[in-house]
């Protein structure tokens, strides 16, 4: 019974584990260079895909632009530490102040942007987060060369290879921390409030606006912080790899992940990293072209398999959820976390647009514009 | 008791997944070779492709070469090539990779931004690398890199002394691409040394545009020469849409990223009316010489879609290796790349002299301190005015 | 005027020419169980959205305990003393049952905990945790849902779903709980049981009521006074019994 | 002058925008989703054009063969990846999308290879009025365009099918009960999506004539902009959007300062449009019922 009180922290106890474990071996017999990469692109990935979920998942908000936040901490945070390098060398303290740097700069934009964004809805604030992210990338492509780069992209001192992987282990066990806290509160609990009856959590009283801001502000926190790390982890970083390709990227993480599962982000961040450098690997020369058709055609076909409405008899019947329930003798309508199949979350994806041929608008918009104003 | 069992079994897929992960670090890579490794990461795939394709059948051939003749002093050469679509974050990987293949030397980077990274990581392990192709002037920064090709300062330069020559006080257009790093580099350097009476018209495109660029053709439609440090497809498309609007005595003038621009298929170089021109190390309408033998061998056995100063500068990038190799008297296949790169840097350090090279009009190749090249650049004409 | 929880003055809203409410004067004082009714579409839940800020009224105004509240946010107003349930039930689904009362109490000044203690999991954040689980299971308790606490909150039967929202919306505190169709789709020993429930929670937690809904035998058992609508504006007014039988009411609820 | 041709210039890219952009908002407004393929549909069609311009060298039919190939493509995907998850979650449809816009992609480039193919459709010329110099196919695309866009609007308002769209588009269940296939108006929505993206794809390649697998995902993703600025799921929105996006385009592309912040602008354009009126200039919103 008393390990029920930690059941939420499970996935962090298990890659507490795991960094131990390759920091030992690290120290003893050493580890291969592929493997230290992989673990750093890993990292990064899962923190990313956590700290998305934040959003998409808890909020229930869809966010196309995270790769921007990314972009904002990556040259911040690297440019910090190029400044700082003369001062305080390649060194743990010079990574630390850099990662803190760049995930408030990065908290910064996701305040600046989230403040006026998060008026809109659904698809609105896809597309401008998407902009965003797009906006970000363009800038930092065209700075001067003293200042960021440019279009040569950003020289970052690489921290020392043997031990950027452990701060970055850190950096995600931080980041599993605060968002399993944080969910596991009551601003947690108003969040996912939000995704799932916006007009409800209103009604009882939660500042919707306050707490979207929170959720995206934090996320993109994060997001800033894995780009930092990603800058640590390279000798030279470039925006276009922080396109909306690459947001979208991190999105098909938490949604194959399961949406408000971080468990599930956890796990699909790894997988898919993983796979994408195995292929990238094994597939060369002419079959590299095969990369990317496998990897589609698995992601339609987990998707139409895991949703489509006529299969939803036969997923009630292998549900892993279930048979995991069976074996516990738990009573599978039980639950005790806010994580949900995520075919049920209520992604504000509006509905309510009309396909139109009217250029005027009719009088029903006034009531909108009241109620926004309100909404403010 | 079930607790422990299923404490045991998390323990027990840890140590699995770990196992999969660590091997063991640290040891040679090169011992076991019994051919030399010559690795590189290029764009095999995607767009670039034409350029990882070409240094990647050019060093080939030459590797194919030196085999038949006897390879050093009777040990064979091997190429391990990698993709990395022309990508900076997928070269860690393909840097690691080939190391733990047991890479020995390598040729870097096909493409410069990717080759940034390169540059770096070879640095830390003391890898040498000569790159037929990566022309960004940071390349060469640490002793154990250099280039083959020219380095974009050097050509934005060459460039600038010919148009500061040619048309002094006239308007001269530049187009290139704000977002990428050659093109930026070559740019830069061309601005800062042409003479301040050419007056230059400037426009740009980025990634995301670069498919109608009727508002940059119209700016520079009085331009009587048009120097475009851009890679060969969206200058084709610029010169497809500008053919009736830039008058056909106009003369477009690239760097080597024009090169394969007039094998692209179902782009009709001729019905340019204007002058194609570039800046290059390779004349590929070469007649005579060597560089006459290995057009001839490497369209005998790739076709003439790759046959670019990529492709020959692969081929050279693999013999000034050789040549150096055998200058430093190495016998060792299991020699760590580490010590291969010390033996090298002595030799390209000590007025090493690259001989029977195919680029550079034949001459010989040698490096300056820098670790940037001399050789003999050509204005190569790819196509008269009309 | 004190005496009044409650009171609107002339509150009305237009909707691109519909009036949807017009000159609406209801007048609740405290503890009382108020009624709303009148026939479909004759702008109760309006009124209800009114009082709850979903809607800015276009005329008049609204005062809770003497303060003025229109114009405020929806929070604002359920922070000021206004909850509510609504018409079709509006649950957090994808929660749990007690989480739904968690969410409920967390505006409440007693269990102010910040951002940061929660994430750094001060002392605080435990104190404050506790005594919002034990509060919540002291209203689940109330509303026979205590043995349901850990059940997805849509798994519930329908009955118990709208306890719940009235569980939910009473965590928040309020001084006047509006109640938007509370006995729809209950049946008659359903109905009997939430009669009594809503007298017990009046008295219990000393607050005034303002229902709507349709059976008029719930009506006449339970609301003291009613405001009868029709077509956003007010038809009658009063103590039930002689309001329902108002000819007007008849008319309107008959027709002809 | 210049200002002439600058405009004449931005119309002509922002009618190709637009058309894009009328594919996105019809198949928002009625199968209510976002359909990140539909830039990929370009580059099918583009493709198709190639193929068959190199096999029979006549526009013509290649610009037929291509509208054919691409309306049975998109009906395609709509049945094999969009109508199992009708009823799902919009996130699952979107996923789905972005994986079919990987397909896509990728098959492109197993068939065709990765280097870009150049094709060469019509040799137009230019025009001289005046001092003026302008490219016939700027001209012939802004033409097209608005002929296309007044079919359109004549379609759906004054035809059977056309009404149906409509009516789907505000309620799906009502429009079932009125004995309408709401799969059918869903199925010829994606038909007519595709047959627009089939033309882009040709204006496109009179334009840039060079193709490769990512040739519609940036053309995509302004399309979608425009149609956002316009309002998403408004006929009119859409080519307004369109339009506008095309000239601020090719007036940023002028002006050498901001001429690298083109797409930067553009966005940032959205993003203002969409803070002063959350649903673009003429889209509308319904209330949401409390």
């Amino acid at each position: 019974m008393k390990l029920k009180k930690f059941k939420h922290y499970y996935s962090t106890f298990i890659i507490t584990a795991i960094a131990v474990i390759f920091t030992v071996f690290s120290a003893g017999i050493g580890l291969e260079k592929s493997t230290i990469y992989l673990l750093e692109k890993i990292i990064i990935a899962v923190i990313l895909a956590v700290s998305l979920n934040l959003v998409v998942g808890f909020l229930g908000e869809l966010s196309l632009g995270h790769a921007g936040f990314m972009c904002v901490g990556a040259y911040l945070g690297g440019k910090f530490s190029a400044i700082m390098l003369p001062n305080l060398g390649n060194s743990a303290l010079n990574l630390i102040a850099s990662i803190i740097v760049g995930g408030l700069v990065a908290a910064l934009c996701g305040a600046i942007i989230g403040l006026p964004a998060l008026r809109l809805k659904g698809d609105y604030l896809a597309i401008v987060t998407l902009g965003f992210g797009e906006i970000v990338k363009s800038i930092f492509q065209n700075t001067s060369r003293e200042s960021f780069g440019g279009a040569l992209g950003l020289e970052t001192p690489r921290f020392d290879k043997e031990q950027l992987f452990i701060y970055a282990f850190i950096a995600l066990i931080i980041t599993l921390l605060v968002v399993t806290n944080l969910m596991n509160s009551k601003h947690g609990r108003a969040i996912t409030s939000i995704r799932d009856n916006e007009i409800a959590a209103r009604a009882t009283g939660i500042n919707v606006t306050k707490y979207k801001l929170y959720a995206f502000i934090i996320s993109s926190f994060f997001a800033g912080v894995a780009g930092v790390l990603y800058s640590f982890s390279n000798y030279n970083i470039q925006s276009s790899k922080f396109g909306y390709n690459y947001s979208i990227e991190i999105l098909v993480m938490v949604v194959l992940g399961g949406i408000g599962s971080i468990n599930g982000s956890i796990i699909a961040a790894t997988l898919i990293t993983f796979i994408n450098t195995e292929f990238a690997t094994i597939l060369t020369g002419n079959l590299a072209v095969l990369q990317n058709l496998l990897y589609a055609i698995i992601l339609i076909l987990i998707v139409i398999f895991g949703n489509s409405p006529a299969l939803e008899s036969f997923r009630e019947k292998y549900d892993v959820k279930k048979l995991f329930a069976k074996i516990r003798k738990n009573d599978p309508s039980t639950i005790n976390s806010d994580e949900a199949h995520w075919d049920k979350i209520p992604t504000k994806i509006s509905m309510d647009e009309l396909f139109s041929l009217d250029v005027t608008n009719n009088d029903q918009n006034s009531v909108l514009n009241i109620q926004d104003k309100e909404g403010k | 008791m079930k607790k422990l069992v299923k404490v045991l079994c998390l323990i027990m897929a840890i140590a699995m997944i770990c196992s999969c992960f660590a091997g063991c670090g640290k040891k040679g890579y090169t011992a076991n070779n019994t051919k030399y490794v010559i690795g590189m990461s290029g764009p095999l795939t995607g767009p670039a492709a034409i350029y990882g394709l070409g240094v990647q059948n050019g060093a080939t051939l030459a590797i194919e070469e030196i085999n038949a003749n006897g390879g050093l002093n009777g040990v064979e050469f091997k190429l391990e090539a990698t993709d990395d679509m022309h990508d900076a974050t997928k070269v860690a990987t393909n840097y690691s990779s080939l190391l733990e293949k047991g890479m020995q030397v390598s040729l870097g980077c096909v493409t410069s931004a990717p080759c940034a990274e390169w540059t770096n990581l070879s640095n830390e392990d003391n890898v040498f690398f000569i790159t037929p192709s990566a022309s960004n002037d940071d390349v060469p920064k640490y002793d154990n890199g250099y280039q083959m090709c020219f380095a974009d300062g050097n050509q934005g330069k060459a460039a600038a002394e010919y148009v500061s020559e040619n048309y002094a006080g006239q308007t001269i257009g530049v187009f290139y691409k704000s977002d990428d790093n050659y093109s930026n580099g070559i740019f830069e350097q061309f601005k800062e040394n042409v003479s301040k009476d050419v007056k230059i018209i400037e426009t740009v495109f980025t990634d995301a545009g670069a498919t109608s660029f009727d508002s940059q053709i119209n700016a520079l439609k009085d331009c009587k020469f048009i120097f475009m440090p851009i890679y060969y497809t969206p200058a084709s498309i610029f010169m497809t849409q500008a053919k009736d609007v830039i008058a056909s005595d106009a003369v477009y003038y690239g760097c080597d990223g024009f090169d394969g621009i007039d094998a692209i298929e179902g782009f009709d170089i001729k019905k340019i009316p204007q002058q194609v021109s570039m800046l290059s190390h390779f004349n590929s309408k070469a007649t005579d010489g060597k560089t006459a033998k290995f057009i001839k061998d490497y369209t005998n056995k790739y076709g003439t879609d790759t046959l670019n100063q990529f492709a020959a500068s692969g081929y050279d990038s693999v013999y000034a290796i050789y040549q150096a190799m055998s200058a430093a008297k190495v016998d060792d296949v299991t020699i760590s790349a580490s010590d291969l790169s010390d033996k090298l840097k002595e030799q390209f350090q000590g007025g090493f002299k690259f001989k029977d090279a195919v680029t550079g009009g034949g001459n010989d190749v040698s490096w300056d301190a820098n670790g940037y090249v001399n050789k003999t650049a050509i204005k190569f004409i790819i196509k008269e005015a009309d | 005027m004190g005496n009044y929880v409650l009171e609107t003055k002339n509150l009305g809203i237009t909707f691109g020419g519909l009036k949807a409410a017009e000159n609406v004067n209801i007048k609740i004082k405290k503890n009382q169980i108020y009624g709303l009714v009148g026939p479909n579409g004759a702008g109760k839940t309006t009124i209800f959205n009114l009082l709850t800020g979903v809607y800015m009224p276009t005329e008049g105004t609204f005062l809770l305990n003497g303060e003025e509240l229109k114009g405020k946010s929806q929070e604002a107003i359920n922070h000021k003393g206004i909850a509510r349930t609504f018409q079709n039930i509006r649950l957090f689904n994808n929660m749990s049952v007690i989480r739904n009362v968690l969410v409920g109490l967390s505006n409440l000044p007693e269990y102010k905990c910040n951002l940061f203690e929660s994430i750094f999991r001060l002392p605080k954040f435990y104190k404050t945790e506790k005594a919002m689980r034990d509060k919540a299971k002291e209203l689940l308790k109330i509303f026979d849902l205590y043995e349901e606490r850990n059940n997805l909150s849509s798994n519930l039967p329908y009955g118990k779903q709208r306890m719940l929202e009235i569980a939910r919306a009473l965590a928040t505190n309020p001084s006047l709980l509006l109640l938007d169709e509370p006995a729809a789709g209950m049946n008659p020993n359903e109905t009997a049981e939430l009669m009594e429930k809503i007298r017990l929670i009046r008295d219990k937690f000393d607050i005034t009521v303002l229902l709507i809904e349709h059976d008029m035998k719930f009506v006449s058992g339970l609301c003291d006074e009613i405001t009868v609508l029709n077509f956003g504006t007010v038809l009658v007014e009063g103590d039930t019994k002689t309001a329902l039988n108002d000819p007007e009411v008849i008319k309107a609820y008959i027709g002809g | 002058m210049e200002i002439i041709t600058t405009i004449i210039n931005g119309l002509s890219i922002g009618g190709i925008y637009a058309m894009i952009a009328l594919g996105y908002t019809m198949v928002y407004g009625i199968a209510k989703m976002l359909n990140f393929a539909h830039g990929d549909i370009i580059m099918v069609g583009g493709y198709t054009i190639y193929v068959t311009m190199n096999l029979t060298g006549h526009p013509l039919i290649a610009i037929a063969v291509a509208v054919v190939f691409c309306v049975i493509l998109g009906v395609t995907i709509e049945k094999v990846a969009y109508k199992p998850l009708r009823g799902a979650s919009p996130l699952a449809v979107l996923i789905t999308a972005i994986g079919v816009s990987y397909l896509l992609q990728s098959l492109a480039q197993i068939v065709f290879g990765s280097a870009p193919k150049m094709v060469r459709i019509a040799d137009m010329g230019s025009l001289k009025i005046g001092s003026l110099k302008i490219q016939v196919y700027t001209l012939v695309t802004l033409v097209c365009t608005i002929i296309v866009m007044i079919c359109l609007t004549l379609f759906v308002k004054l035809t059977k099918t056309g009404r149906a769209m409509l009516a789907t588009s505000e309620d799906k269940a009502a429009t079932q009960l009125m004995g309408i296939s709401v799969n059918r108006i869903i199925t010829i929505t994606f038909a007519i999506g595709s047959a627009l993206a089939a033309l882009a794809g040709l204006f496109y390649l009179l334009k840039a004539p060079s193709i490769s697998n990512t040739f519609g995902s940036m053309p995509g993703i302004k399309a979608f902009t425009a149609a956002v600025i316009g309002g998403i799921g408004s006929i009119p929105g859409a080519m307004l959007g369109g339009f506008l996006l095309g000239i601020v385009e090719c007036i940023s592309y002028k002006i050498p300062i901001i001429a690298p912040y083109t797409d930067a602008i553009e966005f940032l354009i959205l993003i203002v449009i969409l803070l002063v009126k959350p649903t673009g200039i003429l889209g509308k919103r319904r209330r949401e019922k409390v």
